[in-house]
């Protein structure tokens, strides 16, 4: 059987859910924490709501083609909108909720949005300030009333009102919808997602039905997913992965998603909801981690020693492992013991105890923290995904999980590594190129086959390894091999360390910008009675410097035991005055750290980290959440660290 | 709810495994007796003494005899603090042990009487509560398993009556006199008060109650009641601290002492010494003499205290509530012994010494092979009649030691034992009790 | 630790309100309560039952209804002696007076006479608060047993001055009175102390409960939401009294078998706020922890020694298990001042958490 | 009804009118036994004032304190180095309960503080018993005890010295309370905690003085009662003869702490002596309640206690 | 936006309140329209909180009257001002502490529930859905005022500012005609003042109450007041808009110039 045949009746999402509210129309397909409780709609109601908006688009004139931004937080009824856009042949574009109006705009204006459906008066306010720069906007709906009392502009409708609409719409055109649905191909453009893009303006990749169904099908089939699984969308909707986890896998195999509350509270809701299937970027799993140690720390001293006791004696046995060597039997005794006492409560805490399986992807992710979650027993695994291949390419097996590969392909994946050391790959879920980006496109795809923009090798037993970005991977001046990347997440390991930058591309050696973890530190300087005002002066204590000294120190004593990056040990640090921040455009929104940008904004800094001065006066320009700017000013150090066994002095 | 079930249920553990361990060991030679005693709390004054003098008592027939006939008596005190409810758990935790279980039970406390009469029945084991409880309770013929011979308030009230009749000058002197009753204000205290009523009528006297609240520490009004009515003889049913501030309210009111008479419970030395010689001239009832002077005295001292096996201060040997622990150790010894005489000289089970008690007949004779003659006085116990009818003493106090000022005086038989018999019908109906047939009995 | 709760997610009001909202609590509770039902009268001595469960179940009813009253409503109470007279006496002159009425109609009536008196107790507390309104209900206290000390038609005239529970049975099986099994009487207990307990939880979860505390907690801010302070506090004290005439009457009918008036003095209303307090006022399970700790702790001091094989005289070690007894109820308030329960829950919440602290 | 309205509305009048002497014996018997009662009151006062504890050990520390008393006379001690002595050891206790008991428990409710102290209680009734036995001991300090008649009226020797040591105590402690530094620290505490370690008085220290003052109140009342009663274990049990005293008076007050004994004396041996024989007697511990409560339907916060007031 | 109407839902006309000698208030006068916000302003101890609790029936006046939606309540006590459809907060917080959040606002239902003794005592049946429905509209009050993570913490361990906002939503789940806010915003940071005043603005945009505040923080009166009445020393001295207020001599004498910060 063809792999990417579809039966016609299920050949686009809109067609699915028709069929899972027939087939399983009072199972539960997504729930939502609202008002105390999680809200629960079955496939059901999940069609009849989106038939209602689509009807109400319909109303309002939406025609085959159209796009619909979609902005908010994920809610039931953004999905539903989501497949009422599709049932009308139109696309929706879901735009990040924290965007700021720029990108927005450009979004908006870029893909000729005509509708946009949006949470609350938040984003109301912010398109409507962008509104007079696109053209093609014509509609804002809004789900919640709250606050909109007062706007009385024409073009705004409350997503209630557009249902009314929309079964008024009915009562002339009763077969409208389902003559529309009917209209649906499989290889109509389902969704445009911006890419965030470590560089220049977001390009909108075109998923087809056909692409998005294919893969959702093929890597459940892989992981053997069921109609039982429960999964907590909480990821941006604007986010590929949360389309694919959220939207595309959950009607193609019918399992109920689960919204939270709020932002505040998506830690709390995990735990009420105790998924089966998770998915989390690395920076996730390492806050949780963060979380995890800096509240043991509070703990009187026999249970901190009794849980570091058993932490570690599951590292070891899960570090065994993923390096295939033998585990010693008093350990594997102790295993069932520390379940009993620690990881069993600890998975359960974190609403990790239901978890068939989990995902990391989007970067590497530090090895102890990934051990870590597997030594609890959370099936983590990692996978190499990319928006312009519906996300799946390669998945670690179950029950075949190393450290430092990305998994072998899902069926119909095909791997490539070019000459200069690209990724490449081939599969259904290949998209349909960039929204109105050909040059893009052709620069990216190359008779089917995508470059991943990623510099790996694929290994004897055909698992992937991802070394770094391609463009990223350096040398030293001297010739010694620098993957930034590599000690960057070495040095995140540390609770202390929120963001390491490492630079030496070129240079004599290496050197780091690191960003402390306020939580973190905070809590240890509260310990020790140091006081601090806010993160600058925080970061700029000496003691700090000292315990973060210490950590980059662990990280060489590492690298110093593997030959080929002895030569690329840290010799120098200092610690950024500020934050990295989205909002200055450091980090991507996904917080990949924009290398060039942070080279170019902090490049005093850089120089006096190779030269001989030992503090430096800085002055930065901080944007605020409300979007005012201001400046801050600091004093910052720079710390040597000693690297013995090497003749180099800076 | 669900915490408690998991406390009880390691208490449980904890508890019930020891009681049984130290049961264990027991020889088949041995009898047990639960004793009631109350050694502190604010009746611990009265409690001590009556609890010495018991165990001294059975110390005395183990070390000097050997026991009663070969069998051995094994005792435990267990402290009711003269509570109802810690009653109920001493009784409830002591009267399964032993190889035969409780012989007798002495409850010592009016209100314990109570709770353990209805239980008694069913336990099968013979309440004695001698000179106090359920008055009622003599009438065998309704309460087979309760004892309370030599003699009951009732009779005690008739007999303090015939006293101050035979004081005044002959049993019409009365008529014309005031006599106030001043009673602990609870059913004990107020046992007393019909049939003073009865007597009141019959003989003329002008009777009036006065109630004190427990405890009875201030007792100002009542005194200055009994000042303004200025009676001839004051009678009272007194217990504990209103003991000792009546005799010493009524001293320093100036009252003449020796027409003041309390009952048994209200004259020990604990009730006297705080007053000091205010307290001189002030009387009690008592159906046993005061004391050291008697052989089984002397036999204590040799077998018991020289041992050093003493229950308490050598000195306390004698109090007016000391001897009422010994004769009440003696009149259940006696049961026993002549239960014995029925059922052989092995140990007996609860129900075995309920006979004995039914037909226990103390001579005068065999008071004096006790050594204990002129101490008590003889008592011949019926089916019908668990009381006795005992006479009574009146002791007086001189300052320093009681001493008896009487003859033994009789109750007043027919006034008294038609009222317990009517009591009897009403208190057995209560409990769902049938009248047996004390003819089919022999 | 034992907890395992990721998943339990509530998708109605009505299982976010439970009384148990956790599975795992309701599971335990449920089978505690079977257990409770079967265990002790098949496995428990006389005496376990007889001194120590039956009093518990007693005990833990009049500290619950206390506890509404004290704990749920702000009112401090002494005089819940008193009141649970009036439900023994009432209870007495019901079945004497009419014997074929069944015996828990005849407990509950006598609730609800006990309700009504302590009801016109309950008037004073609209004006008196605190400590004031505690010596304040003594007067109730003192007055009640006074009367039943009093007059003579309480207890049908006995000469003995007592009353005394006479056998009265339920579905053919003897419940009260000498012939009644100490196994029958401590399921009645039992029945009666879950059934109140159910209804206790219904109403301080409730509309009633939340007007209680609202007057507990600040009762001119409850006042100024509709809160009636007259009201409020009267149905306080009418439904505590409720209970603790109902425990009165056990406590005879059950327990004691037969009882004169000292059985409910002052002594009696101290001891069901102790077990109020040590449990934790405002909790419902504090009661039952309280009335344990009250009952129990005696009890385990008192057999303790032996249980070790020391043999003390019965005066020190009574006088020895007073001042562990007051020693203990320091040691508790300070370790936690807001009882057994909160003891309890914090224990739990440790166990929810655990391995975090909190 | 005509009967029982002429019971309580006439017939008691025209009896005090009746015998004069006789009444005013009646009111002189009221007057000492309510002294007697303030004795009693006042260490509950002073601590409550100063502590805001509801102390109900009061009445196991008069017991305690005339067990100490009695059990060191008896072992031959002198009286007056018997009192120094008691004073010592109730100076200890004090030191003892406030870093056991009341440190640990600052700032908790009242209700709680309350609680302690009865956990005290049981404490120091089993230990008082433990030490010195439980038997009952006569107390013999001197003091005599026979009444005088003077104009027809009985009066008791015990009871006036009582009534006269009352009266020395409270002046004692007025002046104490009004002149000496600490006296004043003890206001300034009663009035605000904080208020008074601002201005750098030792809470801790206060507290022990306090409870100190009031362990010497209680040698005073374990003496004047122990003489009526002899000493034992039912001296504890008067702290509930106080209570009523406390209500009327007001928590706080030390003048209302002897005016409340008085009113409560007074009001209660009439009732016992004119009305009780009404509905046959013993009204005593009752009548002094509902007198007490009828009192404070009018002034909830008893008759010298402090106005509360409730911020809105 | 809806404007105020003309029509005075409560009128207090005339009103003194004494304490003893002293006059906390003199013969006041003064309306609230349906549907507007009143700023109720003036400096320490000029008689503004003794103004609402007049309202609310804690204090009675010796004279004047207070007419509420047309009916003389100048006596009642109260629950019967509650009862009226009357809420208020307090100054110094006044929530019950014991009560988890969620509690809190359902005890401010407590005039919107019927009583069916029995039947909750039993949780059964129409006591049962009484709960259910209640706790929903509860849940709606949480939501809108943005506090569903402290939902079953103790109020009493919650932060001052949130208290506050906990006891607004108690006085809302009330769905009073007049709300009554001593100092809403006391003591609390820009942000907080900031989402209170949003709130304020909310309840009296989306539900249409009528709302009357005292503030000291002459910002957010002058923002989002309809109107301004100015006491000084227990008399009325000014009563118009904001900006009129504002430019009052005598308010200035009386307030502004003296303790405004």
């Amino acid at each position: 059987m063809d792999p990417q045949a579809l039966e016609p009746d299920r050949d686009t999402f809109p067609k699915l859910v028709r069929c899972n509210a027939e087939h399983r129309g009072h199972k539960v397909a997504i729930r939502e924490k609202d008002y105390g409780i999680w809200q629960s709609y079955t496939w059901r109601e999940y069609f009849a709501e989106a038939r209602l908006i689509a009807l109400g688009l319909a109303a309002l004139g939406f025609t085959r083609g159209d796009k619909t931004a979609i902005i908010g937080d994920n809610r039931p009824q953004l999905y539903w909108t989501v497949m009422a856009s599709q049932a009308l042949g139109g696309v929706p574009v879901p735009i990040y909720q924290d965007s700021i109006e720029k990108e927005t705009q450009y979004i908006i204006d870029h893909a000729e949005v005509r509708f946009a459906v949006v949470e609350d008066q938040e984003q109301v306010d912010k398109l409507l300030h962008i509104k007079a720069q696109c053209p093609h906007l014509e509609h804002i709906i809004y789900d919640d009333p709250r606050g909109m009392r007062g706007y009385s502009e024409p073009f705004l409708t409350s997503l209630a009102e557009l249902q009314e609409l929309g079964k008024k719409f009915e009562v002339g055109h009763p077969t409208y919808f389902d003559d529309e649905l009917a209209r649906g191909k499989p290889d109509d453009v389902a969704i445009i997602c911006y890419t965030s893009g470590t560089t220049g303006v977001p390009k909108g990749a075109m998923l087809s039905h056909r692409n998005l169904i294919v893969t959702a099908r093929n890597a459940a089939e892989f992981e053997g997913l069921q109609s039982d699984e429960q999964i907590l969308s909480y990821l941006p909707m604007a986010w590929v992965g949360d389309h694919i986890f959220s939207y595309a896998q959950s009607i193609v195999t019918g399992f109920a998603i689960n919204c939270p509350e709020s932002v505040a509270t998506v830690l709390h809701d995990l735990k009420e909801i105790g998924p089966t299937y998770f998915f989390a970027p690395p920076r996730i799993w390492e806050n949780i981690l963060t979380n995890v140690m800096v509240r043991l720390e509070d703990c009187a001293w026999p249970k901190r020693k009794l849980v570091h006791f058993f932490l570690e004696l599951a590292q070891d046995i899960e570090r065994a492992r993923l390096s295939r060597q033998p585990v010693p039997a008093w350990r594997r005794l102790l295993y069932p013991l520390g379940r009993l006492f620690v990881y069993g409560p600890l998975r359960d805490n974190l609403g990790m105890r239901r978890i068939r399986r989990a995902y990391t992807a989007g970067e590497a992710i530090g090895p102890e923290i990934f051990v870590f979650f597997r030594a609890l027993g959370v099936n983590v695994k990692q996978i190499y995904g990319m928006t312009e291949a519906s996300v799946f390419i390669t998945v670690q097996k179950n029950g075949d999980v190393r450290l430092d590969t990305a998994g072998t392909p899902i069926p119909n994946v095909e791997l490539r590594i070019s000459p200069e050391g690209e990724v490449l790959y081939r599969s259904p879920g290949v998209f349909l190129g960039y929204y109105k980006n050909p040059e893009a496109t052709r620069q990216t795809v190359e008779d089917g086959w995508v470059h991943s923009g990623d510099a790996g090798i694929v290994g004897h037993d055909g698992d992937l390894r991802i070394i770094d970005r391609a463009k990223d991977v350096g040398r030293l001046a001297d010739g010694t091999l620098f993957a930034p990347k590599y000690l960057e997440n070495k040095l995140k390991f540390s609770q202390y360390i929120k963001e390491a930058v490492c630079i030496g591309q070129g240079r004599q050696f290496v050197t780091a910008l690191i960003n402390i973890d306020l939580a973190a530190v905070g809590n240890w300087a509260e310990r020790r009675n140091i006081a601090y005002t806010s993160y600058t002066d925080l970061s700029q204590k000496s003691e700090v410097y000292d315990l973060i000294h210490q950590e980059v120190g662990r990280v060489n004593r590492s690298l110093a035991e593997d030959e080929a990056l002895r030569g690329a040990r840290i010799r120098k640090f200092l610690i950024l005055h500020k934050e990295l921040d989205p909002d200055d455009e450091e980090i991507t929104r996904t917080r990949k750290v924009r290398r060039g940008y942070i080279a170019q904004k902090y490049a005093a800094l850089i120089e006096t980290l190779y030269g001989d001065r030992e503090h430096v006066e800085v002055e930065a320009k901080v944007t605020y959440e409300d979007g005012r700017t201001g400046t801050i000013r600091a004093d910052v150090r720079i710390r040597d660290v000693a690297v013995p066994g090497d003749s180099v002095s800076p | 709810m669900t915490l408690k079930t998991l406390m009880s249920g390691a208490l449980a553990a904890a508890l019930v495994a020891g009681p049984m361990a130290a049961a264990a060991p027991a020889q088949p030679k041995e009898m047990f007796i639960p004793l009631l005693v109350y050694r502190t709390g604010p009746y611990a004054p009265s409690g001590i003494p009556i609890a010495n003098g018991f165990v001294d008592y059975f110390t005395l027939l183990n070390e000097r005899d050997g026991g009663i006939n070969g069998v051995k008596l094994t005792w435990e005190e267990c402290e009711t603090q003269y509570k109802t409810d810690l009653g109920i758990e001493c009784y409830e935790k002591l009267k399964g042990k032993g190889p035969t279980g409780a012989a007798v039970v002495n409850p010592y406390s009016t209100g314990i009487t109570y709770q353990l009469i209805p239980k008694a029945s069913v336990d099968k084991v013979p309440v004695f509560s001698m000179g106090y409880g359920m008055t009622a309770a003599a009438d065998g013929r309704w309460f087979p398993w309760v004892f309370s011979f030599p003699t009951t308030y009732w009779s005690q009230a008739s007999a303090v009556i015939r006293y101050m009749a035979q004081q005044e000058g002959g049993m019409d002197k009365l008529r014309g006199k005031k006599i106030v009753h001043i009673f602990h204000n609870s059913p004990y205290g107020k046992e007393a008060n019909p049939t003073l009523e009865t007597l009141a009528r019959q003989m003329g006297f002008e009777l009036t109650l006065l109630a004190v609240d427990h405890p009875g520490q201030e007792q100002g009004a009542t005194w200055l009641q009994v000042r303004r009515i200025n009676p001839d003889w004051i009678f009272m049913s007194g217990w504990g601290v209103m003991n000792q501030v009546a005799v010493k309210e009524a001293a320093s009111k100036g009252f003449k002492m020796d027409h003041f008479i309390g009952n048994w419970w209200s004259a020990n030395e604990s009730d006297v010494v705080p007053a000091g010689d205010g307290a001189k001239g002030y009387k009690g009832a008592t159906f046993h003499a005061p004391g050291t002077n008697f052989k089984v005295h002397a036999d204590l001292f040799k077998f018991v205290y020289d041992k050093g096996k003493g229950g308490g201060n050598k000195d306390a040997v004698g109090e007016a509530l000391y001897n009422r622990g010994l004769v009440n150790a003696m009149l259940s010894a006696e049961a026993i012994r002549t239960a014995m005489t029925k059922y052989g000289n092995k140990p007996l089970t609860g129900e075995q010494v309920r006979w004995g008690m039914e037909n226990l007949n103390l001579t005068e004779q065999r008071l004096e092979q006790l050594g204990v003659k002129g101490f008590t006085h003889p008592i011949k116990v019926t089916c019908e009649d668990h009381e006795g009818n005992g006479p009574v003493l009146i002791q007086q106090w001189d300052g320093k030691k009681w001493t008896i000022v009487s003859d033994w005086i009789s109750p007043m038989r027919d006034v008294v034992r038609a009222k317990i018999e009517t009591a009897a019908v009403e208190e057995g109906k209560k409990l769902g009790y049938a009248m047996r047939d004390c003819a089919k009995e022999k | 630790m034992i907890y395992r709760e990721a998943g339990q997610f509530r998708t109605t009001y009505a299982s976010d309100q439970a009384i148990f909202p956790i599975p795992q609590d309701r599971w335990f509770v449920v089978f505690a309560a079977v257990a409770a039902f079967v265990i002790p009268p098949l496995a428990a001595n006389e005496y376990w039952l007889q001194a120590v469960l039956i009093p518990f179940l007693i005990y833990s009813l009049a500290a619950i209804g206390l506890n509404l009253l004290t704990g749920y409503a702000g009112q401090l109470s002494l005089g819940t002696g008193g009141f649970m007279a009036v439900g023994a006496y009432a209870a007495f002159k019901l079945t004497t007076a009419l014997p074929q009425l069944n015996i828990v109609v005849v407990f509950l009536l006598s609730g609800l006479i006990a309700a009504g008196v302590g009801l016109v107790f309950g008037i004073p507390s609209l004006r008196i608060k605190g400590f004031y309104l505690a010596v304040a209900t003594l007067a109730a206290q003192f007055f009640l047993l006074w009367l039943f000390n009093k007059v003579p038609w309480f207890v049908n005239y006995a000469s003995s001055g007592t009353i005394t529970a006479p056998n009265r049975s339920v579905l053919g099986v003897i419940v009260t009175g000498p012939n009644a099994t100490a196994s029958v009487r401590y399921v009645t207990a039992l029945a009666l102390v879950v059934v109140g307990a159910l209804v206790a939880k219904n109403l301080v979860r409730g509309r009633v409960g939340r007007s209680w505390m609202a007057i507990r907690d600040r009762d001119i801010a409850a006042e100024i939401i509709g809160v009636r302070p007259l009201r409020t506090k009267l149905l306080a004290f009418g439904i505590s009294s409720f209970y603790c005439g109902v425990a009165g009457a056990e406590l005879v009918f059950l327990y004691f078998g037969s009882a004169e008036t000292l059985a409910f003095d002052i002594t009696l209303s101290f001891l069901v706020l102790f077990m109020v307090i040590i449990g934790g006022l405002g909790s419902i399970l504090g009661s039952f922890l309280g009335a344990a700790f009250i009952v129990l702790v005696p009890i385990f001091l008192t057999n303790a020694p032996q249980a070790m094989g020391l043999s003390l005289p019965v005066a020190l070690q009574k006088q020895f298990e007073l001042m562990v007894f007051g020693g203990l109820i320091i040691f508790f308030l300070i370790v936690e001042p807001h009882g057994l329960a909160r003891l309890w829950q914090i224990t739990k919440e440790k166990l929810r958490l655990w391995p975090f602290p909190h | 009804m005509t009967e029982l309205l002429y019971g309580i509305a006439v017939a008691p009048f025209k009896d005090m009118a009746g015998s004069p002497a006789f009444f005013a014996e009646v009111l002189i018997g009221g007057v000492f036994a309510g002294l007697m009662y303030s004795l009693v009151a006042l260490g509950f006062v002073l601590i409550f004032k100063a502590s805001g504890v509801f102390n109900f050990a009061q009445g196991a520390m008069v017991l305690f304190a005339a067990l100490t008393l009695v059990g060191l006379i008896e072992r031959g001690v002198p009286v007056a180095l018997a009192l120094v002595l008691t004073t010592a050891v109730m100076v200890a206790l004090a030191w003892v309960i406030e870093r056991v008991v009341l440190r640990p428990l600052v700032n908790q409710e009242h209700i709680i503080l309350f609680m302690a102290t009865i956990g005290l209680t049981f404490f120091l009734e089993g230990f008082g018993e433990m030490v010195w036995g439980a038997n009952v001991k006569k107390l013999d300090i001197g003091i005599p005890d026979r009444s005088f008649i003077v104009a027809g009226i009985q009066i008791n020797q015990l009871e006036l010295s009582a009534a006269v040591t009352s009266a020395v105590l409270v002046a004692v402690l007025a002046v104490f309370f009004q002149r000496t530094r600490i006296g004043r620290a003890l206001r300034a505490v009663a009035d605000d905690h904080e208020a008074a370690l601002s201005i750098g008085i030792p809470l801790k220290t206060i507290w022990m003085i306090v409870w100190s003052v009031a362990g010497i109140v209680a040698i005073v009342a374990g003496i004047m009662w122990g003489a009526k009663s002899g000493v034992q274990f039912s001296l504890s049990l008067i702290a509930l003869k106080s209570l009523p005293v406390l209500i009327l008076g007001g928590f706080t007050s030390v003048p209302g702490a002897i005016v409340g004994g008085l009113i409560i004396g007074v009001g209660e041996k009439m009732g016992e002596v004119y009305w009780g024989p009404l509905v046959g007697g013993a009204i005593e511990n009752w009548f002094a309640y509902v007198l007490a409560l009828a009192f404070l339907l009018f002034r909830p916060q008893g008759l010298f206690g402090e106005k509360i007031i409730e911020r809105v | 936006m809806t404007g105020p109407d003309a029509r005075p839902l409560l009128e207090v006309a005339g009103v003194s309140v004494r304490f003893g000698a002293l006059v906390a208030l003199n013969q006041v006068s003064l309306g609230i329209c349906h549907g507007e916000i009143l700023a109720i302003i003036g400096p320490n101890g000029a008689g503004k909180t003794t103004l609402l609790n007049a309202i609310s029936g804690f204090y009675h006046p010796y004279e004047g009257r207070i007419v509420f939606d047309g009916k003389d309540r100048t006596h009642l006590k109260p629950p019967d001002v509650a009862a009226l459809g009357i809420a208020r907060t307090f100054q110094n917080v006044a929530l019950f502490k014991g009560m988890s959040v969620l509690d809190n606002l359902m005890t401010g239902r407590l005039l919107k529930m019927k009583g069916s003794f029995l039947l909750e005592a039993l949780y059964w049946g129409p006591a049962r859905r009484q709960e259910l429905e209640h706790r929903a509209f509860v849940e709606r009050i949480i939501d809108f005022l943005e506090i569903q993570a402290i939902r079953k913490t103790a109020a009493g361990r919650l932060p001052y500012g949130l208290q506050k906002r906990v006891e607004l939503g108690r006085a809302l789940a009330a769905e009073p005609e007049l709300l009554l806010l001593d100092e809403p915003m006391a003591g609390m940071n820009v942000e907080e003042k900031e989402d209170m005043c949003r709130f304020i603005l909310d309840v009296n945009g989306e539900f249409g109450t009528t709302i009357a505040l005292i503030e000291h923080d002459m910002g957010v009166v002058m923002d989002i007041s309809d109107r301004v009445a100015v006491l000084d020393y227990g008399r009325k001295i000014a009563d118009g808009a904001p900006e009129q207020v504002r430019k009052d001599p005598a308010v200035r004498d009386a307030y502004l110039g003296v303790s405004h910060d």
